[in-house]
């Protein structure tokens, strides 16, 4: 295709996605509303609309028209950036995930992802550490001890979740011999055995790799139980205790925005992306992938909630040493098993 | 063309960011555009075709080294440097000396490298073939490398950890 | 010609002895010290007797090569030892003498303390002695003379808790050291001229030259400057003040090296290169000149002295002045034929000295003896003999020896013979002037309680609980030697009777066996350069003469006889008949007497022309200019400099890291520089 | 089409600016940030060159130089704790006794 079309096509992605993204955010944050309310026995946001469906509609109103109040001695500059450079590192990550197979739209064949890059996954990763920026400077630049803290140890579990996070995904690569999130997902296409599907926790023996990526995913997101950065308990909201309006809104949907992308992550590398039951006339097989790729993401999602309401926090050192001393030396141990595997399997 | 254009934008950024290092006052000011820095030198790579270097420029560089300055300088509370009376050598003698050598080095450098170009991506340094590489010909110095960090970290731990928390150890 | 010869045995051998007994002898009985020392001396005494043994079958000279010392383009010297009929004496005589003077020593030093060290020394001495007769190239013989030198001084400092003892080691050492400087620019001379030090060579080299022919002038320097050598270690004038101090030294070093063997090193030396000084006339000139002054200069100081082994010093040196004569008129076999007599019997003079010395307990006055004769009856007939035959009464040794110097002298210049009689009388004079102060007339000392002033004394400490005394009284009154110390006396007084019997001339119906024997050497000179002036007064040296007859020869055999005689009746009359005489004689001559009681002041003279000058000079110049001024300023300015330097570096060391990055900056800039010009150039 | 030299002469800037940083920054921080500039600075010549030569081993060696640069950086921020603690400044210049 000539390059114009090509800038053209992207942009229409970009902006689909983005949008996308941005409701599903909003719907995840009324979802675990709900179910978390259940789960409690309460009815959650029931007003706004039918379920309190318009909810979040609501929520997103009354973000933009509340004073955006700046408090006096932050760091003004990096207390502006901050939010700015959460946000951004959490929706540039979407960029490189596949969310389904190519869909021919008259006469050119367009993959159902912004860009596919053969790094997509070490550009995730890099994405995901930046997002760490964001969170320690709003810490640091708020000039509050409670932030302070918070972004301390936001940035401190980010650091230390990211290695295992990003060792737990070596055995994967290792199987795939490749970093691009489609070739990695062709790679599960199939069954073995007749009938049980060719995904990684399955086929590649991932399954420890899968929940050490789930564990650190729930740190890397600061999700309960891994909270502590905004632990109300001990230190108000955490880093983003001298937010408001916008800038806590823009931290909020970051948080979710990398919930969605860890679940999209999770489901790409270890449950097979988009594979599953397709049938019927030719739009039907080029949407159901996407359709079975948001079941599985709507599933990890429904975990995330599931596990805040029922799990308590950890306290720090634990923390800590449940992340060094348990987390690392196992993704380690699974990294030398798989790479025998891999070895015998060649 | 664009490829020279990107090259320029993201070049001069590089040097934007290399400068406002300089000119900040506050360390956390110079570790951010150190991050622009860096980030910008990852595009840098990906024009020379580095991908992969590319990625580990901005994970390791972006997204550790430069995050842990990030930390202690939060964590050592860092407030704007004073302008103390520093040694009055390295202005007579160090900034000379630097524009002196680097003056020459960019001079050589013009003289012998020419005008010899590259096009976008000229070397593609995937993945498969760097991990080739860095498993075949270059083994030992990858697991030499791996021992220096783990010895690192050794001493890290040591010199970091609490005088006080710490017994039977020298203080740090 | 047996090439397994193993002459190098004979050095060695000694050598290890002494390291025995010097590296572990401190441990040992003196039993075993003196085991140790006699079993090696004498082996190298048995080896030598081996080769004598074997030498007639030799094809002399045999050189035995051992290795190569040094090589520098052409010049190359080896360690490698010379045999011929000239060493094989020397060999002889030194092993011998040296052997029997051991066996004296030990029963001597009983008493003595540093037993072992002594002994070392003197195989030490031995040893250097040995490779200096053995040398086949001057180089190897420096070694060689500088070796028997020091352990001269060694030996003469023994007693070095003695200050005179020490004073006068120092004294033979430095004097000695001016001697070796004229060998030593001989030996460059040599080197200079005709590249190689090894004997045959040089005399290859030289045997063309004749007096005439130019080269001559440089003969005539290296023979003189050899000759400064040879006075030095021979004790000639002007270089023999350091003799007579020597005596300082136990009695037997005083025999072994003083008056045997080392002193006559610069006899064995001037005969060993004397195809250079039969091509130096003026040299041999020199050398005659210097020896009959000797003779007569120390024998006029023999005569007032009262030491008795200082007088036994000064007739060293006189008849080494004989030696000289010998050499000078070029009768070298001669000379060799006295040296070996001399060995003999001024050996057992020594040794029957320090006998009697040892029987009065350390008393080394005349005046403090007399009519020891019934009491050390042994010693007494061994000094008899020993005396006799010094004074040249037939048919004691020393009669024929000198009877053949003179003989000799005669032929090259009535002066040198008259001279050289008149010695001889004066020799005989102070000889039995010795005699019969000390054997003859009533005894004048207090040995009964006199236990001090002696080296003896000094060493009683330290050996109280060493082994039993060899002889039954210890230091009871005036007592006979032991056994150990009387075998020696009577070997060498057997020898000093008869040893002069192989040399008889014609002109007594002998056939000089001892000259022939020696012929090859001092004749193969002639026959390579062919029969010229120098070689006149050689030509004669076998046996007959025919200008002059037997009838002459024999009338100045009775001349110096008669002197002999003459000496043993003033003695007689003096010393024994009226021993008030000497008294009133010495108050007439009054100054005259004074000045060689003094020994002309000689000693006195040398201080305030050389060593108080020599002290002053390093004084004023080497120590408070050079060493003062010059090596510690410039240390001390050193150190101050580079004090004052690093204050001012030190100020680089900062501390400041910044500062720190401002030199490394502007060194790599220095650097970069530097590779940027290397590359573009 | 860009120029190799173009590359080097960015590298070279960023190293220049890394040692004028060394030499003017008090904050040992800031130091230490100038450091990594300079190895940065080196490692985009090691890419270019790797481009010039084709040789992927420049690439390799900026692996090398990242991973000392970790190193570094950890021990280094440990020292700098270290010295924080018992000095109770960043500042260099008042850090100049040669001792703890």
């Amino acid at each position: 295709m000539t390059i114009t079309t090509f800038i053209i096509v992207s942009f229409v992605k970009t902006v689909l996605a983005l949008f996308v993204l941005l409701t599903a955010v909003a719907y995840t944050v009324w979802l675990e509303r709900k179910v978390v309310g259940h789960m409690q026995n309460r009815w959650g946001p029931t007003r706004v609309g039918p379920f309190g469906l318009l909810q979040p509609l609501a929520d997103g109103v009354k973000f933009l028209f509340k004073e955006d109040l700046t408090p006096p001695h932050v760091y003004k500059p990096l207390y502006i950036a901050a939010p700015i450079i959460a946000v951004m590192c959490a929706l540039t990550s979407i960029a490189v995930i596949p969310v389904g197979n190519w869909v021919t739209i008259g006469s050119l064949n367009i993959p159902l992802q912004i860009t596919d890059v053969n790094i997509g996954l070490l550009i995730i990763l890099g994405v995901t550490s930046l997002g760490v920026y964001g969170v320690a400077l709003a810490g640091w630049s708020s000039n509050s001890k409670y932030s302070l803290l918070g972004g301390l140890r936001a940035s401190a579990q980010m650091i230390s979740y990211e290695i295992s996070l990003g060792l737990s995904l070596v055995g994967v690569l290792m199987l795939t011999g490749s970093f691009s999130l489609r070739d990695i997902v062709d790679a599960q296409s199939g069954t073995f055995w007749g009938f049980v599907p060719r995904w990684n926790i399955f086929y590649g023996g991932q399954f420890i790799a899968f929940f050490i990526y789930l564990m650190s995913a729930y740190a890397e997101t600061n999700r309960i139980p891994f909270d502590l950065p905004e632990a109300e308990t001990e230190l108000v909201a955490g880093y983003h205790t001298e937010y408001s309006a916008m800038k806590f809104a823009m931290f909020f949907m970051a948080e979710y925005a990398n919930m969605i992308t860890v679940a999209a992550v999770a489901s790409l590398l270890f449950l097979g992306g988009w594979h599953g039951w397709v049938f019927g006339p030719p739009i039907l097989r080029a949407l159901l992938p996407v359709f079975w790729f948001v079941l599985r993401i709507f599933g990890f999602l429904f975990v995330y909630i599931w596990v805040r309401g029922t799990l308590p926090r950890f306290r720090y050192d634990q923390l800590m040493a449940f992340g060094w001393k348990f987390l690392l030396p196992l993704a380690i141990a699974n990294l030398v098993v798989t790479a025998l595997v891999v070895a015998l399997r060649a | 063309m664009t490829h020279l254009i990107i090259f320029l934008f993201f070049g001069a950024l590089c040097v934007a960011g290399a400068v406002n290092l300089l000119v900040q006052r506050h360390p956390i000011n110079s570790a951010l555009s150190l991050v622009v820095v860096m980030g910008s030198l990852a595009v840098e790579y990906l024009l020379l075709g580095a991908e992969f270097v590319a990625a580990v420029q901005v994970i390791v560089y972006a997204g550790a080294i430069m995050v842990l300055f990030v930390f202690v300088i939060m964590l050592l509370n860092a407030g704007e440097e004073e302008q103390t009376k520093g040694s009055r050598v390295a202005l007579l003698f160090g900034i000379p000396g630097m524009l002196v050598g680097s003056v020459l080095v960019g001079w050589v450098l013009i003289e012998r490298t020419g005008s010899q170009s590259v096009a976008a991506g000229a070397l593609p340094g995937a993945p498969r073939t760097i991990g080739w590489l860095l498993f075949h010909n270059f083994l030992l110095p990858f697991e030499v490398t791996s021992i220096l960090v783990l010895i690192a970290i050794m001493g890290a731990v040591v010199l970091a950890s609490h005088p006080d928390s710490d017994q039977g150890r020298k203080e740090s | 010609m047996t090439p397994d010869l193993h002459l190098w045995l004979i050095p060695v051998l000694p050598l290890v002895g002494a390291a025995i007994n010097g590296f572990l002898g401190k441990k040992f009985s003196r039993q075993t010290v003196a085991a140790v020392a006699l079993l090696f001396s004498g082996a190298a005494f048995a080896m030598v007797l081996f080769v004598a043994s074997r030498f007639s079958s030799l094809t002399t000279p045999h050189v035995e090569f051992l290795a190569t010392w040094i090589r520098a383009g052409a010049f190359q010297v080896d360690f490698s030892f010379y045999l011929d009929q000239l060493s094989l004496v020397m060999l002889l005589v030194v092993t011998g003498v040296g052997f029997l003077i051991h066996i004296y020593s030990v029963g001597y030093m009983w008493e003595e303390g540093g037993f072992y060290r002594f002994f070392a020394y003197l195989n030490v001495f031995m040893f250097f002695m040995l490779t200096l007769v053995l040398a086949s190239n001057y180089l190897l013989m420096f070694i060689g003379w500088e070796g028997v030198g020091l352990a001269s001084y060694l030996l003469i400092g023994f007693w070095f808790t003695r200050d005179s003892a020490a004073s006068a080691g120092k004294k033979a050492f430095i004097v000695n050291r001016v001697g070796d400087f004229g060998f030593l620019i001989a030996l460059f001379l040599l080197i200079r001229h005709f590249g190689s030090l090894n004997f045959e060579q040089v005399f290859q080299s030289v045997a063309p030259i004749t007096p005439e022919s130019g080269g001559a002038g440089l003969l005539t320097t290296v023979g003189l400057l050899l000759m400064v050598g040879a006075a030095g270690k021979s004790a000639q004038i002007p270089l023999y003040v350091w003799l007579p101090d020597a005596m300082e030294g136990p009695t037997p070093v005083s025999a072994l090296i003083h008056a045997a063997t080392m002193v006559t090193a610069g006899v064995y030396m001037v005969s060993r290169s004397h195809v250079i000084f039969e091509r130096a006339p003026m040299a041999l000139t020199v050398v005659a000149i210097i020896g009959t002054l000797t003779a007569l200069f120390a024998a006029t100081i023999g005569i007032t002295q009262t030491d008795i082994k200082r007088v036994l010093a000064y007739s060293t040196v006189s008849q080494l002045g004989y030696m000289f004569i010998a050499c000078g008129v070029g009768a070298f076999s001669a000379a060799i034929f006295h040296l070996m007599t001399h060995a003999f019997f001024k050996g057992l003079l020594f040794l029957a000295a320090g006998s009697v010395i040892h029987a009065v307990n350390g008393e080394q006055d005349m005046r403090q003896m007399g009519g020891l004769r019934t009491k050390i009856p042994w010693t007494f007939w061994t000094m008899t003999i020993a005396t006799f035959a010094i004074a040249g009464i037939p048919p004691f040794a020393g009669f024929f020896s000198k009877d053949e110097i003179l003989w000799r002298a005669y032929q090259a210049s009535w002066v040198y013979w008259f001279i050289g009689l008149f010695t001889a009388f004066l020799t005989s004079f102070y000889m039995f002037r010795l005699w019969f102060m000390t054997f003859f007339g009533e005894y004048r000392g207090t040995a009964e309680e006199s236990h001090e002033d002696s080296a003896h004394d000094l060493a009683h400490d330290d050996t109280r609980a060493g082994a039993p005394a060899p002889h039954g009284q210890g230091h009871g009154g005036i007592h006979e030697s032991p056994r150990l110390m009387v075998i020696p006396l009577v070997m060498l007084a057997v020898l000093s009777f008869t040893g002069g019997w192989i040399g008889v001339p014609a002109s007594l119906g002998g056939s000089n066996r001892f000259e022939r024997f020696l012929g090859p050497i001092f004749h193969s000179a002639i026959v390579t350069e062919g029969g010229s002036a120098t070689a006149a007064p050689e030509k004669e040296t076998d046996g007959h003469e025919p200008q002059t007859g037997h009838g002459t020869e024999l009338l100045f055999t009775g001349i110096s006889v008669f002197a002999g005689l003459v000496g043993f009746v003033l003695a007689w009359l003096l010393y024994y008949h009226d021993p008030q005489l000497p008294q009133r004689i010495a108050a007439g001559l009054g100054g005259l007497y004074e000045a060689v009681v003094h020994k002309y002041y000689i000693d006195e003279l040398y201080a305030t022309l050389f060593v108080k000058p020599l002290i002053a000079g390093s004084a004023l110049i080497l120590w408070h200019g050079i060493d003062q001024d010059v090596i510690d300023a410039s240390v001390d300015n050193g150190a101050q400099g580079a004090n004052e330097v690093s204050d001012s570096i030190r100020h680089m060391q900062s501390g400041n890291l910044r500062s720190y990055a401002g030199w490394v900056a502007a060194g790599a800039a220095v650097v970069i520089a530097y590779m940027v010009w290397m590359g573009t150039r | 089409m860009v120029p190799i030299s173009y590359y080097l002469i960015l590298s070279g800037i960023l190293f220049a600016c890394g040692v004028t940083g060394f030499l003017i920054k008090r904050n040992i921080i800031s130091i230490f940030m100038s450091i990594e500039l300079m190895l940065n600075g080196v490692n985009l010549s090691f890419v270019a060159f790797a481009a010039q030569w084709h040789a992927l081993s420049g690439q390799i060696f900026v692996f090398f130089v990242m991973v000392v640069a970790a190193a570094e950086a950890a021990v280094g921020l440990a020292v700098i704790i270290a010295v924080y603690r018992t000095r109770e400044t960043l500042n260099v210049d008042q850090v100049d006794l040669l001792k703890l």
